[in-house]
């Protein structure tokens, strides 16, 4: 277990293991994703209230999700590569943050267009699309830091610790917005707080959120694949990679 | 008191660039080292490493034979680094700018002892005056009155010489022996070549590459 | 089957442009970020393997050794 | 050439590092004054962008009040560990023998007590301009001044990873203001209710609150902060 997860930590060993890993990863990516789309766009039943709008929820709730989780995710990366010194964390950690933005942007922007059916206007200042805004600062801020350093390690370690602050406020933050939402809009109808839905519902959506998540996986191993070469590439071991693949 | 400071196997890789690798020096007490080395060679970056400061390396620095990560209160209180930068508020006085750095040191000290240690270094008459109105070669000296003013084994110096005149130099250059001859150590990068003494190293650090020396 | 037929799936009950528009913005996500990690992956290695013909051929041209590195 | 401190060691090295922060304000008195006038600057902005209506300005004097409360107070957040990066003391602050989460402290106390603290005390004089409702006026004072000392603890851990940044002003300005978010929302909230002549102890409560998590963990996240912003 030990040198297994010795061998995961080294550049080389990740890049052998991930490299066995990723084809199976992406293909459960496409799948779950093309069965959650199709059943909850085809399949699925309309909303008794929101009719098919509500089938926007299919790809809102995975993004928001996401967005969430790859901060966390990012702020984690951090923490093991300023405790541990492992640079394969922050190589990770700088190739899913664009990845998060994109993600809490998409959200925002399924959560904007669903508005329009349900409250009649482009942009309402819900709790969760306002915390959801503060999260895409918080990306933005995050990428801004790592990319204003003149020296890489820097700017790696800048940002690990400036995600890591925004990890311990996130909570804080959505606490907030969330008592000073039922201070202005007491009682309002929130978008995605549904009671009990039925299994033709939520299995799409369970399908969405694995997928998103495989998806999310998938790139982030290979684009770290990717930087790892760029960041190695006066090794031996990439030099032999790149020759015998020619 | 015993002073003794080794780096081992020492190495610095600043974005997949070395700087230096397999590094091994030692201090003693009564010896100056002095590191050359071309603009970009990591003198500084050594230095920095050497003294402390939070800098991203492998290897390991000893200090009285303990890593420094666990001597490190023991080895700062024995430590007077003085870089680049003089470390001069330019808004304060030289006897407001000393007084902070013993305060800093957990000295309460006394004014006594400032006007003495700036009388010494050649700027009695300025301890008043607001240190932006100082020269540059002057504030490099209300930095190198600290040397003066609080007992510490182990200086290290980077380019202490920037900006002071002939007899400046040669007043420092003689602090410097002497500071090694009562048991003091000396660690010092400078472009101006040393007189040779009897403690006197040196260290070359070879063409690191194209770096700028931050 | 939520639907009769393929213009009623199209027009989503009359929600058409939200519905369409969320969806298309989550698929030019997916497919752009798919895309961009393949495309950087390929660059890459091609990047790579070009300094190294180009080292390789400098090496033999100067028939010097490039060692990284400073010593002291 | 003892190696251990004395006791009072750290005690006269915050003592001292305060001291020397506040006359390096004091004796460019711009620095202290110039947040202040931007206040109120702002706060002029509104009635006339606005309307000169006393009972519209009235409900939102507030978030006004915090609002341009908390950008007074950024803008002086650049500097605070700027200057001493620039000629070498920040440096020297990080070598002391003295604990640098503690030392860091005594900068963002100095940052406060001439920041944060008389931007709370003259917000009451800017309130009549914007014709709070009476009762509130304390409260705002005392609201600023618990939540300015949370944003001068956030605001450091910013300007301390931007240190090493050149014209990292905007840069801070982006990193720190969503961090402030908590502070505003209870800030105004406490105004807020006691314009309403609503109670304010929950408000203040969790303000204080803010500021003890701040005062727990800031320290130690600024001095990281400053150890990778100084040496890149």
């Amino acid at each position: 277990m030990w040198a297994f997860l010795h061998k995961l930590g080294s550049p080389k060993g990740f890049y052998a293991i991930s490299g066995r890993w990723l084809p199976a990863l992406w293909g459960v990516a496409v799948a779950l994703i093309l069965v959650g789309g199709v059943w909850g766009l085809v399949f699925a039943p309309a909303d008794y209230q929101q009719g098919n709008s509500f089938r926007i929820i299919y790809v809102h709730v995975p993004a928001a999700f996401l967005a969430q989780s790859i901060f966390v995710a990012m702020a984690v990366a951090g923490l093991v590569f300023m405790v541990w010194k492992i640079k394969l964390a922050d190589m990770a950690a700088a190739m899913m943050a664009p990845l998060g933005a994109g993600m809490t942007f998409v959200a925002l922007f399924s959560g904007a267009v669903w508005g329009v059916p349900t409250w009649g206007t482009w942009w309402q200042w819900d709790a969760r699309l306002t915390s959801m805004l503060i999260l895409l600062f918080l990306y933005i801020g995050v990428i801004a830091l790592r990319g204003a350093f003149v020296s890489r390690d820097g700017g790696a370690r800048a940002a690990s610790l400036l995600a890591m602050v925004g990890v311990i406020n996130i909570p804080i933050i959505k606490f907030s917005v969330e008592w000073w939402y039922t201070l202005h809009q007491p009682a309002s109808f929130s978008i995605t707080e549904k009671p009990a839905m039925p299994a033709e519902m939520w299995l799409p959506l369970l399908s969405m959120v694995l997928g998103f998540y495989a998806f999310f996986l998938a790139v982030t191993l290979t684009r770290t694949r990717s930087e790892i070469l760029r960041r190695e590439s006066s090794k031996r071991w990439v030099r032999a990679l790149v020759e015998e693949r020619r | 008191m015993s002073l003794r400071l080794q780096a081992r196997r020492l190495a610095c890789e600043r974005d997949d660039r070395w700087l230096f690798h397999d590094l091994d020096l030692e201090i003693r007490a009564g010896e100056i080292l002095r590191v050359e080395g071309p603009n970009g060679s990591g003198k500084t970056t050594l230095l920095k490493i050497l003294a402390g400061q939070p800098m991203e390396h492998a290897g390991e620095v000893l200090w009285n034979g303990t890593p420094l990560r666990r001597s490190r209160s023991d080895f700062l209180a024995n430590l007077l680094y003085l870089g680049h930068a003089p470390g001069v508020k330019a808004a304060l006085t030289p006897l407001e700018n000393l007084a902070w750095y013993q305060a800093l040191a957990g000295e309460p000290g006394d004014e006594a002892s400032r006007l003495g240690a700036l009388e010494r270094i050649g700027l009695a008459g300025f301890e008043d005056l607001p240190a932006a109105q100082l020269s540059a070669g002057q504030q490099r000296r209300v930095a190198l009155a600290r040397l003066e003013l609080t007992p510490r084994l182990l200086w290290v110096l980077d380019e202490p010489f920037t900006a002071i005149d002939r007899q400046g130099v040669a007043a420092l250059e003689a602090r410097l022996e002497a500071h090694a001859e009562r048991g003091g150590g000396v660690l010092v990068t400078t472009h101006h070549e040393l007189r040779a003494s009897s403690g006197l190293r040196r260290l070359t650090l070879g063409e690191g590459g194209g770096g700028v020396e931050r | 089957m939520a639907f009769d037929s393929l213009s009623a799936f199209l027009s989503m009950g009359g929600h058409a442009p939200y519905v369409w528009s969320a969806y298309g913005a989550t698929a030019a996500l997916l497919l752009g970020v798919g895309w961009h990690a393949r495309a950087e992956r390929r660059r890459v290695r091609r990047d790579l393997a070009r300094r190294m013909r180009r080292e390789r051929r400098q090496a033999e041209a100067a028939d010097a050794s490039t060692d990284e590195g400073p010593t002291r | 050439m003892s190696s251990d401190e004395p006791a009072g060691g750290l005690s006269l090295a915050w003592r001292a590092t305060l001291r020397r922060d506040l006359v390096l304000r004091l004796r460019r008195p711009g620095e202290v004054l110039n947040p202040l006038a931007f206040f109120a600057l702002v706060i002029t902005l509104f009635p006339l962008g606005l309307s000169p209506s006393a009972s519209l300005l009235a409900t939102i004097a507030p978030g006004l009040l915090w609002v341009a409360a908390l950008l007074a107070a950024l803008l002086s957040l650049d500097g605070m560990f700027r200057d001493d990066a620039e000629d070498g003391s920040l440096e020297q602050l990080l070598l002391s023998p003295q604990p640098l989460p503690a030392l860091a402290m005594a900068k963002v106390a100095a940052h406060w007590l001439l920041t944060g603290l008389p931007l709370a005390l003259m917000a009451p004089l800017l309130g009549v301009m914007l014709s709070l409702p009476a009762g509130s006026y304390g409260v705002l004072a005392l609201s600023l001044a618990l939540g300015s000392a949370s944003l001068s603890l956030i605001g450091a851990i910013g300007a301390a990873l931007t240190v090493g940044v050149p014209r990292g002003g905007v840069l801070l300005s982006l990193l720190v203001l969503p961090l402030y978010i908590p502070v505003l929302i209870f800030g105004v909230g406490a105004v807020q209710a006691a314009a309403q002549g609503d109670g304010v102890a929950a408000h203040l409560a969790i303000l204080g609150a803010l500021l003890a998590a701040g005062l727990t963990l800031a320290p130690f996240a600024i001095a990281a902060a400053l150890r990778i912003g100084l040496n890149g």
